[in-house]
């Protein structure tokens, strides 16, 4: 298995005047937990976006385990592998929680999917995982009423669903819990024992400190620096762009 | 700040509670009535014309139905559906007079004729979204009136069009009606059988997930184009089923009868009104307007009254029903289930206790 | 629930079917032949019924719409168990009622259903009620124009007529003679029933100068059509309008401007047939005003089959009696409030329109000239 | 075609342009500000019109006076709609919802119209309905002519209530997120009965215009809502501006087209427009909608 | 304020749920003097959004009453709400997207009548908040989740009330801005604002409050000053992440 994960070349997506993401070249380790960090408005979301087809960049090239899927339609990268989290989260309303759980379950060919949706073992699965992010109780309740945390963890939980081999969440921290938080670490961490890449934003820097192994940090649409934790967190551009102090 | 009311189209998947078993138990009862019932329909009518007006409610019902694949999964409200219908009637009549085909022929190849024309339409027009594909329905419906009408070399335009009998003269009409009953309701038979396989596949659950969310649906590996495209189409051929066995029957294609929005709403309404999330929300539905239909004319006979009536009946189950018929009824039945709480009955302690323990054992579950 | 009315025809009476569009796109014209219908049951029991039985209409609402005319036809036969039926109005509504009586096997006389159409679907128990089909309607002024000296003739013609059988039969009947004859046609223009701005139709027929213009037209399209023609200040030699003028309201309706306006008409109230007379008076004291076409077509319809009845003494749905009536029918000439009537096997009345003329602001018999009131307007003022 | 008749053509699609441009109005301020499908909006379209008629038959006073009376009273129909009825229906499904109600509304007002009226067609007539003045060789009928101010006036003063004033704002505000509206002071009800309520008014003004110059039936709706939804969309859902113009070009294009494509064909330029612009852009052509954000 | 009551806000005894579900408050009190900060911490689920939608009138209390300045509120609707003084930052994301932020700042005002102080207000939100100037005439909705976080925290700064409600200000916020809108919460405290503040960055927003208040199922679990709650090692490893409390100094190295 290569150690090249999800790759991208000179990505670049603007809005009008804005460069959301300017000429990004970046590589992720596989199996590894990546972190990527940045001021607010440096191209996160938008990187995560175009990686995920979810909006076309205007040029560059993304390449996921050497093969290319620039450009390629957001199920295509679910299918190949990738789930991705929500920034402003992203579940079903008036869909009960375990029925937001078996959306993911990918299916394999024409005959899986006219299988019944409601099999014991999809939703075996769903519990475990709704169990493990701590809102299993909820599981009969419309998404739309539950807490905005509880829909965060659901999201969560509905991405893992698709069992991906690669990660990418955006801010699963923001809003919950910390005491959830740190379990939350838990799961990563073991998720990624079974060789998982994790792709995680996140502003929650003692999240970010503890779990990665790998920090990429945004400013303005493109990297400015990587490496360990330690290295990225003594780094003075990124004290003065992102930490400001 | 809405009050939590949960549709209950059955998709919790746990059964447990006595309650749930009788409350399946009481479905099920009512389902075999309401079958017997429908079964010995033709035998209880009194005269030709009631039977007449059961085999337009049925005819109403395999259109609401057909209908109900788009709008009750992908939640795309299409008003334009009398196109399909109205296709499905001039394919089945043309290839019957012009391709000179057996009608049982004629009218599914009519209808798969038709399902493939709206595999276009349907990849233009599912382009947009809420208020835009609603409005892109009813341009559609209107063209073809437009090209019906004008196009009268082969459609027979305003003079309208004759479609033979599949069935030979000596066959008499309460006979004709009979028959047409029976295979109206086969016809919404298979449908429903179709629409439930559907509804309880995960091609269902990707569908009504892109109902909720279609980008979301389509991040988490949903093909969502695809799927709406397919139902589309399934939707398309049923309705265009629906429209040439009501053609066969009617044996007269009016353009402006045929493809008139007021029918394509009819069927929104009548999916609407039953519960659009429920299966035999449409069936409901359709024999709720049929009936009022007939009934208000026959109140208000020769004023336009009825239309009023049929207005006012429609808004009131809107602002009181908004979930149709069934799903209220179901709500009522809810009302005596031990209330679920929707706040966790659990500390941070338990929650902390209960999670840790657990892990090593969740974590292969996972990984499977 | 569905109440089935109270329509079990005793023996003392006779129950007539009829579904008419009382309401919706067809209303007003619909209404006129209920006026008609009335008029004649009332009439016909004051005179001693038929077969000495009081006649019953049970009238029904089809709301102008195809599914409902044969639904109520369904009704009234097969629930209310009617004896007889008369047609509805307009062709549109009267090929899927026919369907059902023929199923049913009943006699279907009907006073509206002019279209060729009609006469092509092989119905063998229908019959028109009116002395000719649309086609036929321009006959007599066709002949007229073609019997012009070359120089008055007109040389250029511009049609538009409505999308419907009826309307659109008139105008090409009159075509199809006039182009025959080498008059141009500059002009062809068809507009579907729901039409409300004919600008852009009157912009192309002021633009082509046309000598004569023809409207193939129901009622208000004309008037649309007319108004817009005036806005443009256009000014034809000649100008025929098929039913619309002779409605009461078409005068004020376009400003009074009527002068010279041509319109074919199956029926007049001075004519003088023997029946008519007593018609015109009966009615008009019955509702205040003298009888039109759509009343004429209707009470003749009543007529037709008063005379069927009479002639096989017999008026009940058994299908040996309705075959009865229809075989007489076959071959007999009814003299009716339009005059004697004869039909050809698919059903067609085989007598002729007359054409009316707006002369000194009333529209008077012009053509044939033995029934003439005033004499034909070769050039009409303008409007 | 000659080049009077070109001139006569374009002159004539002109006003009826316009004349659309303001039917249009109304229900793309429904659609795109309020998210409503306002299938009912044709329908108040006539019943304008039928009162104009009637008011005019009554009193033999001029139609157009009759606008005092019905632009209020529809403003105030509309503002009892939205508090009654609309405003109960769930956010989550308001668009669905909406066709229903709007839909149900719709048939109820043509029962009455043809309850009361009878399904006969009506027009009014004016001394003035054939008279029109020639402008190089074309001639303007008056009463389109009025008909056309009407819209022009009543377009240009939608666009800057929207735009400009406060209030607008806060309508926009409490569509697209009425809980945040409400806590800064908005009372959301109040704004969006009176949105509403703009938006029967200009179907007021429509209809009377509409009145001067057509036949009016009570099913004549029908025949509205296809072209106006089609305008409106092509138009960019929401925008006022986007919709005039469209409904501009549009009116020009068919009656252009109507001379060598014949009346009822042309009338398939509004469809096809629209499908052409799905292709293009889906969100129309200046529907100033965001690009999706995730 | 002289004769000021000694609590601006002042909810008592609140029992409230949603629609026919069960209770999500059951008998909660909190109350918040002027000049101080309340800071509510607790579980996912635990209710606290929900108190503040009750502070601000969005859901009407089943029982309870509430006070903004000692005059009882308990049937107001949030429209009233910002005139009695009272102003409410929701959790996650309410702009107006489809609007600039220009127009989401000055609706900020929307029942401030006086030009001038809005223009001040504006130039002040403007400098504490760079990207608001810049993206001035830009729709909301276009901005970053943590932009738009920032507009909705500026459109807030526009009225000058005497409670402020947070929910979650700082949640996708950069550490740089975070801070920004922690400095700017004591300001407005030093300002004698009532502020009751929602966190999930528990520590550092116990570190900035006066009073601390742990809610979990619909309850107050326990209450007292921020300080004390902050080296509670139980607390800590049920509600601040299980690490003690001494490391918070390392943490605001960071
Ligand atoms: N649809 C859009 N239209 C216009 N500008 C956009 C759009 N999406 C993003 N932008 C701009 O691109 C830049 C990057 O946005 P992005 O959401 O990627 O930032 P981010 O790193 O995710 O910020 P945060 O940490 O706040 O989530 C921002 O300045 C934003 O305003
Ligand atoms: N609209 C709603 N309808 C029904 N129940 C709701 C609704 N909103 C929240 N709830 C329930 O009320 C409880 C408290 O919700 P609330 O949003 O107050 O939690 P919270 O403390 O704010 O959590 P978080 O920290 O995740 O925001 C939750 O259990 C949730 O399931
Ligand atoms: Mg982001
Ligand atoms: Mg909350």
């Amino acid at each position: 298995m290569s150690t090249r994960s999800l790759e991208t070349e000179g990505l670049t997506k603007s809005f009008g005047g804005v460069h959301a993401v300017n000429g990004a070249s970046v590589a992720f380790q596989d199996g590894k937990i990546n972190a990527l960090i940045g001021p607010n408005g440096s191209g996160k979301t938008t990187f995560f976006n175009c990686v995920t087809g979810m909006i076309r960049a205007d040029s560059g090239r993304v390449s996921y385990r050497g093969d290319d899927v620039t450009g390629a339609a957001p199920h295509r990268i679910a299918a190949a592998g990738i789930g991705r989290s929500f920034q402003l989260c992203r579940v079903f309303p008036r869909m009960t929680v375990l029925d937001n759980m078996l959306v993911g379950v990918r299916p394999q060919g024409l005959l899986h999917r006219l299988r019944g949706g409601h099999n014991a073992g999809d939703i075996a699965r769903a519990r475990q995982l709704l169990g493990r992010v701590g809102i299993d109780h909820l599981e009969r309740s419309e998404a739309r009423d539950i807490s905005y945390g509880q829909q965060k963890l659901l999201e969560l939980a509905g991405v893992l669903m698709t069992d991906p081999e690669t990660i990418m969440l955006d801010e699963p921290a923001g809003g919950v819990n910390p005491a959830l938080i740190g379990r939350l670490g838990t799961l990563v961490r073991e998720l990624n024992a079974e060789g998982r890449t994790f792709i995680i934003v996140e502003h929650n820097m003692e999240m970010v400190m503890s779990l990665s192994h790998h920090v990429v940090v945004f400013d303005r649409g493109a990297p400015i620096a990587e490496g360990d934790p330690a290295t990225v967190q003594n780094d003075p551009r990124v004290l003065e762009a992102y930490l400001g102090v | 700040m809405r009050s939590a009311s949960k549709a209950p189209d059955g998709t919790t998947g746990t059964s447990g509670t006595t309650f749930d078993r009788v409350l399946l138990g009481g479905k099920v009862l009512l389902l075999l009535a309401g079958l017997a019932l429908v079964l010995a329909f033709p035998g209880l009518a009194p005269d030709a014309f009631i039977l007449s007006v059961g085999v337009t409610i049925a005819s109403y019902a395999a259109l609401a139905v057909g209908w109900n694949f788009v709008g009750g999964f992908t939640g795309y409200i299409s008003l334009g559906h009398a196109a399909y219908s109205g296709l499905g009637g001039y394919a089945t009549a043309l290839l019957i007079i012009d391709g000179g085909l057996n009608p049982w022929l004629a009218l599914g190849v009519g209808a798969l004729g038709v399902a493939v024309v709206a595999v276009p339409i349907g990849v233009a027009s599912l382009r947009v979204r809420g208020a835009s594909f609603v409005i892109v329905s009813i341009a559609m419906v209107l063209i073809l009136l437009l090209v019906s009408q004008s196009w009268a070399d082969v459609t027979g335009g305003s003079s309208g069009l004759r479609v033979p009998r599949p069935f030979s003269d000596d066959v008499l009409r309460p006979e004709q009606h009979e028959r047409f009953f029976y295979l109206h309701v086969a016809l919404v038979a298979v449908a429903l059988l179709v629409w439930w396989a559907i509804d309880r596949s995960r091609f269902g659950i990707g569908l009504k997930a892109i109902r909720e969310d279609e980008d979301k649906a389509q991040s988490l590996g949903v093909p969502t184009f695809k799927y709406k495209l397919v139902v589309f189409v399934i939707s398309a051929f049923f309705t265009a089923l629906a429209g040439g066995m009501y053609a066969l029957w009617f044996g007269y294609l009016d353009p402006i009868f045929q493809f008139s929005i007021l029918i394509g709403s009819y069927m929104v309404l009548m999916s609407l009104l039953g519960g659009i999330r429920s299966l035999f929300g449409p069936v409901v539905g359709a024999v709720i307007v049929g009936y009022s239909l007939e009934y208000f004319k026959n109140q208000y006979g020769d004023s336009q009254f009825h239309l009023v009536a049929l207005g006012l009946m429609l808004g009131l189950v809107v602002l009181f029903m908004p979930d149709g018929v069934l799903p209220a009824i179901g709500q009522l039945v809810n009302r005596f289930r031990p209330t679920a709480t929707s706040i966790r009955e659990e500390s941070a302690a338990d929650l902390l206790a209960r999670t840790t323990k657990t892990e090593p054992r969740q974590a292969e579950e996972v990984s499977r | 629930g569905l109440d089935s009315g109270n329509g079990e025809g005793g023996d003392d009476e006779i129950v007539i079917g009829i579904s008419l569009p009382l309401t919706g796109d067809f209303s007003e014209p619909g209404k006129g032949v209920e006026r008609g219908y009335k008029a004649w049951a009332k009439y016909v029991n004051e005179n001693g019924g038929l077969l000495g039985k009081d006649v019953r209409l049970e009238i029904l609402d089809d709301q102008s719409s195809a599914d409902r005319v044969a639904s109520d036809y369904e009704k009234l036969i097969s629930q209310e168990k009617v004896d007889l039926v008369f047609g509805p109005f307009s062709t549109r509504l009267v090929v899927p009622a026919a369907q059902v009586a023929k199923d049913y096997g009943y006699l279907f006389v009907e006073p509206a259903g002019a279209a060729e159409e009609v006469f092509t679907q092989g119905f063998d128990h229908l019959f028109y009620a009116a002395p000719a089909v649309a086609d036929d309607h321009y006959n007599l002024l066709a002949d007229k124009i073609l019997a012009m000296p070359a120089d008055q003739r007109p040389k250029t013609v511009a049609y538009a007529s409505m999308d419907d059988p009826f309307a659109m039969g008139t105008a090409y009947g009159l075509k199809d003679k006039l182009e025959a004859a080498g008059v141009k046609t500059v002009v062809d223009e068809v507009y579907p029933p729901n039409t409300t701005d004919f600008s852009s139709i009157a912009a192309q027929i002021a633009d082509s100068k046309a000598d004569m213009v023809v409207g193939g037209s129901q009622y208000q399209d004309a008037v649309n059509l007319i108004v817009a023609l005036q806005q443009l200040d256009y000014q034809p030699k000649l100008a025929a309008f098929s039913t619309a003028p002779t409605n009461p309201e078409f005068p004020k309706a376009i400003g009074d401007k009527t002068e010279g306006i041509l319109s074919p008409t199956g029926y007049t109230p001075e004519a003088t047939y023997q029946q008519n007379q007593e018609f015109v008076e009966y009615y008009t004291e019955l509702n205040g005003t003298a009888p039109t076409e759509d009343e004429a077509n209707a009470w003749t319809t009543g007529e037709v089959v008063a005379a069927a009845v009479e002639a096989a003494d017999c008026a009940d749905p058994s299908p040996e009696c309705q075959q009865e009536l229809i075989d007489y029918l076959r071959e007999a000439t009814v003299d009716t409030v339009v005059g004697p009537l004869s039909w050809d096997a698919e059903g067609r009345p085989e007598s002729a329109h007359m054409i009316q003329q707006y002369v000194d602001g009333k529209i008077r018999i012009v053509l044939p000239e033995d029934q003439a009131e005033a004499d034909f307007i070769p050039v009409k003022p303008a409007w | 075609m000659s080049g009077s008749l070109l001139l006569q053509s374009l002159i004539l699609g002109i006003l009826l342009g316009g004349l659309y441009a303001l039917l249009a109005a109304g229900l793309t301020l429904y659609f795109g500000v309020m998210r409503v499908v306002m299938i009912a909006h044709s329908a108040f379209l006539i019943l304008a019109a039928y009162l104009a008629w009637y008011f005019n038959r009554e009193t033999g006073i001029d139609p157009l006076l009759s606008l005092l009376v019905t632009v209020p009273l529809f403003f105030v129909a509309g503002v009892a709609m939205q508090r009654l009825l609309l405003s109960r229906l769930r956010p989550a499904t308001l668009t669905m919802m909406s066709v229903l109600l709007t839909f149900a509304i719709a048939l109820t007002i043509e029962g009455l119209l043809g309850y009361v009226f009878t399904g006969t067609q009506r027009r009014i007539q004016l001394d003035y309905s054939g008279s029109s003045f020639e402008v190089a060789g074309a001639n303007i009928a008056v009463v389109k002519l009025i008909a056309f101010g009407l819209a022009a006036l009543s377009l240009l003063g939608l666009y800057l209530l929207m735009k400009k004033t406060r209030f607008g704002q806060a309508l926009r505000a409490t569509i697209q997120h009425p809980e945040a509206a409400r806590l800064l002071g908005i009372s959301t009800d109040r704004i969006a009965g009176y949105g509403f309520g703009i938006g029967l008014a200009t179907a007021a003004v429509g209809g009377t215009a509409l009145a001067l110059d057509s036949t009016i039936y009570p099913s004549l709706h029908w025949h509205w809502i296809g072209p106006l939804m089609a305008i409106i969309v092509i138009g960019g859902l929401g925008s006022i501006p986007g919709a005039a113009i469209a409904a501009m070009l549009l009116g020009v294009t068919q009656s252009l087209l109507q001379v060598p494509m014949g009346t009822t064909w042309a009338q398939t330029v509004f469809y096809i427009a629209l499908f052409a612009t799905l292709m293009v852009r889906p969100q129309g052509f200046f529907g100033g909608r965001l690009a999706q954000r995730f | 304020m002289s004769n000021a009551p000694d609590y601006l806000l002042e909810l008592n005894e609140i029992e409230a749920g949603y629609g026919r579900a069960a209770l999500v408050l059951r008998g909660l009190t909190v109350k918040v003097r002027p000049a101080e900060i309340v800071c509510l911490v607790g579980p996912n689920g635990a209710g606290k959004s929900t108190v503040l939608k009750v502070a601000s009138g969005m859901l009407t209390p089943r029982s309870g009453t509430i006070r903004v300045g000692g005059v009882d509120v308990t049937k107001h609707g949030p429209q009233d709400m910002i005139r009695n003084g009272l102003s409410h930052v929701l959790q996650g994301h309410s702009v107006f997207k489809e609007m600039t932020v220009q127009e989401n700042v000055r609706l900020g005002a929307y029942t401030v009548r006086d030009k001038a102080l809005i223009a001040e207000r504006i130039d002040f939100v403007k400098t504490l908040f760079p990207v608001v100037a810049e993206r001035w005439d830009d729709l909301a909705g276009a901005l970053s989740g943590g932009q738009q976080k920032q507009v909705e925290f500026a459109r807030s700064l526009m009225v000058s009330p005497r409670v402020v409600l947070l929910d979650e200000p700082s949640m996708g916020l950069d550490p740089k801005t975070t801070s920004k809108v922690f400095e700017q919460v004591v300001r407005m405290r030093d300002a004698g604002i009532a502020l009751l503040l929602v966190e999930q960055n528990a520590r550092r927003a116990l570190e900035t409050a006066d009073v601390g208040c742990v809610l979990d199922l619909g309850r107050v679990h326990i209450t007292g000053p921020a300080s004390e709650l902050l080296v509670d090692p139980q607390l800590a490893e049920l509600y601040l992440g299980g690490r003690p409390a001494a490391l918070t100094t390392e943490e605001k190295a960071l």
